[in-house]
C-alpha cells in the first residue's frame, strides 16, 4: 500500500507558521526510515502537486506518525486548517532516506539542521539512541521564537543551537557552530537545511562518512517526471543525474552538486 | 465484444487511456504501482539522438487547476532508450508509443529510422510542440510548411505510423494539421503544453530556472477541447485528444470534441492510479450517458459534425 | 505621498487596480455595492458604432479555475453610451477608459472618433482581440500590419490616448506589439480571452450557443504572466497587465512580469468588493515585500530586465 | 448588506438527489420576495462561478432561509456535502421575484411548478395564503420518487399532481394537468419549470394576469456581465435584452422570448 486517507489525529502550532500534525493510518506500518517523506494532496481542489513533507516521527505502536511544516505558500496554508478527524489523501512513505546503517553502536553522529529542515533529524535521532549511537546536535534557528523541539532532541543527546540574530544560544549560522563547537570530526554527519547549510557542511565534511537531505520542487515523487534532478559531481559528461525524490532525499555529501 | 476497443493506425487499443508524454517516464516507476498491461498504449519520454539532461531547476511550478514544466526533453539518448527502456517495456502486452524529438530534420529522421525499427515500438509521437528547450521542434511545428516537409521526411524512413504532436501555441492551428496530414501522417496527438510563466514575489524571479514553461493540467482543457473540435473537422486522421484529463467526463468530452483516444498527463502526478480508474470506469458512465461502444461514438460524433 | 498612484498616458490613476472591460457593465450595478471613486480607473463594456445584442444563450460556461464567455459584445451603441452611461459615469472622479470595438477599419475609426469627444472618457482601449464574435476586431489583432494601420488610423482622430488590447490567441505577440507601438499606441492592455469550448456530455453539443467562448480566470494567469513578461521587454509603452488576477500576489506577479496597472475581470463575478479589497490589501503587502511606491517597483522591474 | 458568510443550520435529503439546507444569517433580514435568489459560492476552489438558488422559505422570526436543490453538477454535490455548522459564502437576496401584489385579497392564484422549479413557489404560495388569496397548485414531477413537500403545499391548499411516468396523480405533464383540471381561468397565475412547462403556460396564458420566473446561466448575477439576457418580445429590432438576473427571474408571461 502506498496511498492512503489517513485521518489528521491532532494539530498544534509550535511557533510563529510552524504546525505538528498528527496523522494515523494503515501506512504507518510501511514508514521505516528516518527523513523518509510522505506525499500531500492538499485538499483544495485548484492545487494540483503534491507536497512533500518528511516524516518527524513514527510511532508504530499508536499506528501514528507526526509530520512538521512550516507555512510557505498556499498548500501549507491549507494544511494549517485540518482539524482533528480531518481526512488527507497521502501517498508514501517515499525516497531514500537517512541510513542509520551508516554508523556502529558506541560511535558518534553529529546531527546537523537548520530551521524546517530539523524536523525529520527528530525520527533519526530517536533511532540512532536507540541503537545505542552518541548523537550531538547542532541547529541553526532565525531567532529564538521560531525554535521548536529543543527539549524533546535534549533527551536523546547534546543540543546546541544557534540563531541568526543572536536571540538564543551562539550568534551565527551552523557554520559558525560547527567551527566552534564541534572540536573532532565525527564517526557520521547526518544533516538537513537550507541550501546555504549544505554548502557549510559540503565544506566541511566532503569526503567523510557524511549525509545529507535536499530539497526538490517535486511533480510526481516517485521518479517519473524529472522535476528533481540534480547534477552528478563524478559525471564529468554533465549529462546524468540524480532524482531527489527517489534516489534522494539523502546523499553522501559530494555525490550530488548542490 | 469489448466496448472500449480502439483501433487507430498502429494501435490496435484495448481501451483509449494511455499515460501522455513526460509524465510517465519509460514506464518503470508506475509497473511498482499497477500493473501496466491495464494500460491502452503508453507514450514514452521524448528520446532525443544524444543523452540530454534537460534544463536547470526548478523545473516545475504549479499554477491554478494547472502546473508548469520545464524539463527539457531530459532523456538517455536514444542507444540507451533501445537498450535498456524499450527491452523492459516489451514484457508488456502495451503498444508503445515513442516521443520522438529534436532540434534539426536530420536529428528527428535520424530518430525516427532506428527507433522504429524496435519490436517494442507500434508507432512514433513526433514532438513538434515541445515548449522548452531553444530547439525543441517547436518551429517544426508552428509553420505548415516545415511541418510538411518534416513529416513527409520521417515518413519515408519509419516503420511504424507517424503520429504529429500539435502545439496550441499557434494563431491558428487548421493549416498546420492539414499540413501533417498532407505530408502523410497517420494521426495527430494534440494538445502539447501552453507557454508560461510564474514569477517569485520575493526573489522577483521566474519560478523556473528555465523563466518559462509548458502549462497543462485542467486549465488548460477548455483549449484543448476548442482546438480538437477544430482539427478533427479539417482533417480525417484519427486524433488522440489529451489536456487536462483527469476525470471520465474529461475522457467522454474529449471524444465528442472528435478525439479517438485520449492520453492523461498531469492528473498521473495528483494521483498515479488515474489511469487504470478511469479504464475502470469508463463502462458505467457510457451507459449512463447511452453510449455503447467507443467506435460507435467515434462514428456518431463524426456524422454529427 | 500616494505609493499607489500611477502615471499612465491620460492617466493619473490613484491606484492601479481597474475593473476590466465586460466585467463591470458600465459601472451602475456595482456602484450599488461600493463607491466607485475608490477605482483607480474603470474599463467600461465594449461600445461600437451600432447597438448590439450580441450572441444567442448560453453565454456562459464554467471551466476548472476559469469561464468561458461569449457574450458577443452586447451593447447598446455609441449614441446610447454617450448620451446616457458616461454622464452617469461623469459622477465619480474616476477616469474612465473606453471599449472600443469594430468590424472595419471605419468602424473603430469612427467610434474613436465620437468617443474621445467624451469629456467622461480618458482614454480608449481599442479592443482588437474579442475572440467571440465573427467580425470582432480579432483579425486586426492577429496579423501585425492590419494592427500597425489601424492603430496609426484611430491615433489620427482620437483626443485621448489610445490603449491597444492584444490577444493571446497568436503565435507569436511580439511583433503585434511593436506594430502597435510603431502605430503610435500609447500603451498596451493584455491580455484578452483564450479561445476555448466545453461540450456538453448529455447533449454532445457545446455548451456556449456560440459553440467556443473566451478562457478568463486564474486558469490563464501563467499565460498572461508569460505575455506580459515577453512584451514589456519589447515595447517602451506601458502594460496594462489582466488575465487571472484574483488576489494582491496576482497584482504584484503582474507588475514584475512588466505591467504598470492591473484589471481585474472575472473576479468581480466570484467577489463583488474584489477591487476595493485589493486596493485596501496591497500597501501591507508591498511592505512584507519590501516595496515602497509602485511608481519605485514599475522602475525596479525595467532597471532588472 | 448584500453578501455574508452564513451558517448551514441543517441539510436534509428530500428524495433522490434532492436537497434541503436550511441557512442562518442576517441576510435573512433581508430576504422579503418570494424567487428571489441567492448567489452562492461553491467551496470549492476551482469553481469561481456562484450558483443561483432560489429561496424557498423565508423563516425572519427564526433569521432562517430554505433552499431546495437538486444535485445536477459539481456544484450543487459540493454544497450536498455540507453538514451544520459549515459556512457558506451567499451573495442575495437577488433579482425580481412573484409580485403577491398582483392579485388582491380573496382572489384565486393558480401556482404551477415542476421539478426543481418547486421550491420557490412554498414561500409564494405562504406568502398568498397570509394575503387571504386562495391557492391551487399544479405540480409537475418526473415520477413519484422525486415528488416533495405535497404535504406541505396542502396546508396551503389544493394540490393536483401529475408525472410523466403515470406513477403518482395523473399520467403527463402540467400542460395535461391544466387543460384536464384548471377549468376557468385564474384571477392570476405564477409559474415556475422547465421551458416546456413555461412554454405551456405561455400558450395557455399569454395575455391574461400570469407570471413566469426563468433560468439562465449566469455570472455576476447583479445585471454587470450580461450572460443571462433573454429578447423582448416587443422589440422588433432583436437589439433590446432584458436580465434574468435583475430584471427577472420573474416576467409577465409574454414579456419575453423564451
Ligand atoms: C523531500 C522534502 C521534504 C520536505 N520536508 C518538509 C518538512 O518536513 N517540513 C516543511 O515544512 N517543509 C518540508 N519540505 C518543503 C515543503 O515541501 C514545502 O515547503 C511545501 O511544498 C510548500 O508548499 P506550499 O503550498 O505551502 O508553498 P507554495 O509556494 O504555494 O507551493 C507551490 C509549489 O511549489 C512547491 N514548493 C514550494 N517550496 C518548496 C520547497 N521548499 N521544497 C519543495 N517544493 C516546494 C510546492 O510543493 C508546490 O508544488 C520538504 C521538501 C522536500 C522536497
Ligand atoms: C434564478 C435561478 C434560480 C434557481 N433556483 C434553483 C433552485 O431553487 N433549486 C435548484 O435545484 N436549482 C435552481 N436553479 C438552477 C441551479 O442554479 C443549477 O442547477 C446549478 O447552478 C447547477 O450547478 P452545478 O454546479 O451543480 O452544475 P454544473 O453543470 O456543474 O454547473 C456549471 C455552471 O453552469 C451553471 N448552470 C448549470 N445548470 C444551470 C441551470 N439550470 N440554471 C442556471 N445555471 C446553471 C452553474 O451555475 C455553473 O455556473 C436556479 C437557477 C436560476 C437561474
Ligand atoms: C512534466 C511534463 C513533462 C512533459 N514532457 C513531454 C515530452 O517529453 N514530450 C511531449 O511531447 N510532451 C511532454 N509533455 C506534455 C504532455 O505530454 C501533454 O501533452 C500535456 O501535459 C497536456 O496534457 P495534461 O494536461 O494531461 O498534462 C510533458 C508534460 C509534463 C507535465
Ligand atoms: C463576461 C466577460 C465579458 C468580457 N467582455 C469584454 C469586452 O467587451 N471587451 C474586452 O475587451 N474584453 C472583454 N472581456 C475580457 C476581459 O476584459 C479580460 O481581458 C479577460 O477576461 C481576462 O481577465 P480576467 O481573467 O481577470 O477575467 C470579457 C471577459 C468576460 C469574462
Ligand atoms: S518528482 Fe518526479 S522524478 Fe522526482
Ligand atoms: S448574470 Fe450577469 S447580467 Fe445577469
Amino acid at each position: 500500500m502506498l496511498q492512503e486517507m489517513m485521518t489528521v489525529v491532532a494539530q498544534k502550532r509550535l511557533a510563529p507558521k510552524i504546525y505538528e500534525m498528527r496523522l494515523t493510518g494503515n501506512l504507518v506500518k510501511e514508514m521505516k526510515q528516518p527523513d523518509q517523506f510522505l506525499h500531500i494532496l492538499i485538499p483544495r481542489s485548484d492545487l494540483l502537486l503534491r507536497r512533500p513533507i518528511s516524516l518527524a516521527e513514527i510511532i508504530p505502536e499508536k499506528k501514528e506518525c507526526i509530520i512538521i511544516y512550516r507555512i510557505e505558500g498556499e498548500g501549507t496554508a491549507a494544511l494549517a486548517d485540518l482539524k482533528a478527524g480531518d481526512q488527507l489523501d497521502v501517498m508514501g512513505p517515499l525516497g531514500n532516506g537517512f541510513q542509520v546503517e551508516a554508523v556502529q553502536t558506541g560511535q558518534t553522529a553529529y546531527i546537523v539542521g537548520g530551521g524546517i529542515g530539523v524536523p525529520p533529524l527528530y525520527e533519526l535521532s530517536k533511532q540512532l539512541v536507540k541503537k545505542g549511537v552518541k548523537v550531538k546536535h547542532f541547529f541553526g534557528f532565525a531567532s529564538k521564537e521560531v525554535i521548536f523541539y529543543e527539549a524533546a532532541f535534549k533527551q536523546l543527546g547534546e543540543v546546541t543551537i544557534a540563531t541568526d540574530d543572536g536571540s538564543y544560544g551562539i550568534h551565527g549560522h551552523v557554520g559558525h557552530l560547527l567551527d566552534q563547537v564541534a572540536e573532532t570530526a565525527p564517526d557520521v554527519l547526518y544533516a538537513c537545511g537550507s541550501k546555504g547549510l549544505l554548502l557549510a557542511v559540503e565544506s566541511r565534511y566532503e569526503g567523510q562518512n557524511a549525509y545529507f537531505s535536499l530539497e526538490a520542487r517535486m511533480a510526481c515523487g516517485m521518479g517519473a517526471c524529472y522535476a528533481c534532478v540534480c547534477h552528478k559531481k563524478s559525471d564529468p559528461t554533465g549529462n546524468e543525474s540524480l532524482k531527489v525524490c527517489d534516489e534522494g532525499p539523502v546523499f553522501k555529501v559530494g555525490e550530488v552538486v548542490l | 465484444m469489448n466496448r472500449l476497443a480502439v483501433n487507430l493506425p498502429g494501435l490496435a487499443l484495448k481501451n483509449p487511456i494511455m499515460p501522455a508524454s513526460g509524465c510517465f517516464g519509460f514506464g518503470e516507476e508506475y509497473a511498482k504501482y499497477f500493473d501496466l498491461n491495464q494500460l491502452g498504449a503508453i507514450m514514452i519520454k521524448a528520446a532525443t539522438l544524444e543523452p540530454r539532461f534537460g534544463n536547470p531547476t526548478p523545473r516545475v511550478a504549479e499554477t491554478p487547476s494547472g502546473m508548469l514544466n520545464a524539463i527539457g526533453l531530459q532523456n538517455p539518448g536514444i542507444d540507451e532508450i533501445m537498450q535498456v527502456k524499450l527491452p523492459k517495456l516489451g514484457a508488456y502486452d502495451v503498444p508503445i508509443i515513442a516521443n520522438v524529438a529534436g532540434s534539426t530534420e536530420a536529428d528527428y529522421v535520424a530518430v525516427c529510422e532506428r527507433i522504429s525499427q524496435s519490436k517494442h515500438v507500434a508507432a512514433i509521437e513526433l514532438n513538434v510542440s515541445c515548449p522548452n528547450v531553444k530547439h525543441g521542434g517547436i518551429a517544426f511545428g508552428t509553420d505548415p510548411d516545415v511541418a510538411f516537409t518534416l513529416t513527409e521526411a520521417v515518413k519515408k524512413v519509419s516503420k511504424v505510423p507517424i503520429y504529429v504532436k500539435l502545439s496550441p501555441n499557434v494563431t491558428d492551428i487548421v493549416p498546420i494539421a492539414k499540413a501533417v496530414e498532407a505530408g502523410g501522417a497517420d494521426g495527430i496527438t494534440m494538445i502539447n503544453t501552453l507557454l508560461g510563466m510564474r514569477i517569485d514575489l520575493k526573489s522577483r524571479k521566474p519560478i523556473l530556472a528555465n523563466q518559462t514553461g509548458g502549462l497543462s493540467g485542467p486549465a488548460i482543457k477548455p483549449i484543448a477541447i476548442r482546438l480538437i473540435h477544430q482539427v478533427s473537422r479539417a482533417v480525417e486522421i484519427p486524433i488522440i485528444g489529451m489536456g487536462g484529463v483527469y476525470t471520465v467526463d474529461d475522457v467522454l468530452e474529449m471524444y465528442l470534441a472528435g478525439a479517438s483516444a485520449v492520453a492523461v498527463g498531469t492528473a498521473n502526478f495528483t494521483d498515479p492510479w488515474v489511469c487504470p480508474k478511469l479504464i475502470d470506469a469508463l463502462p458505467n458512465r457510457m451507459d449512463e450517458l447511452g453510449m455503447t461502444t467507443l467506435e460507435t461514438l467515434i462514428k456518431e460524433v463524426k456524422a454529427g459534425r
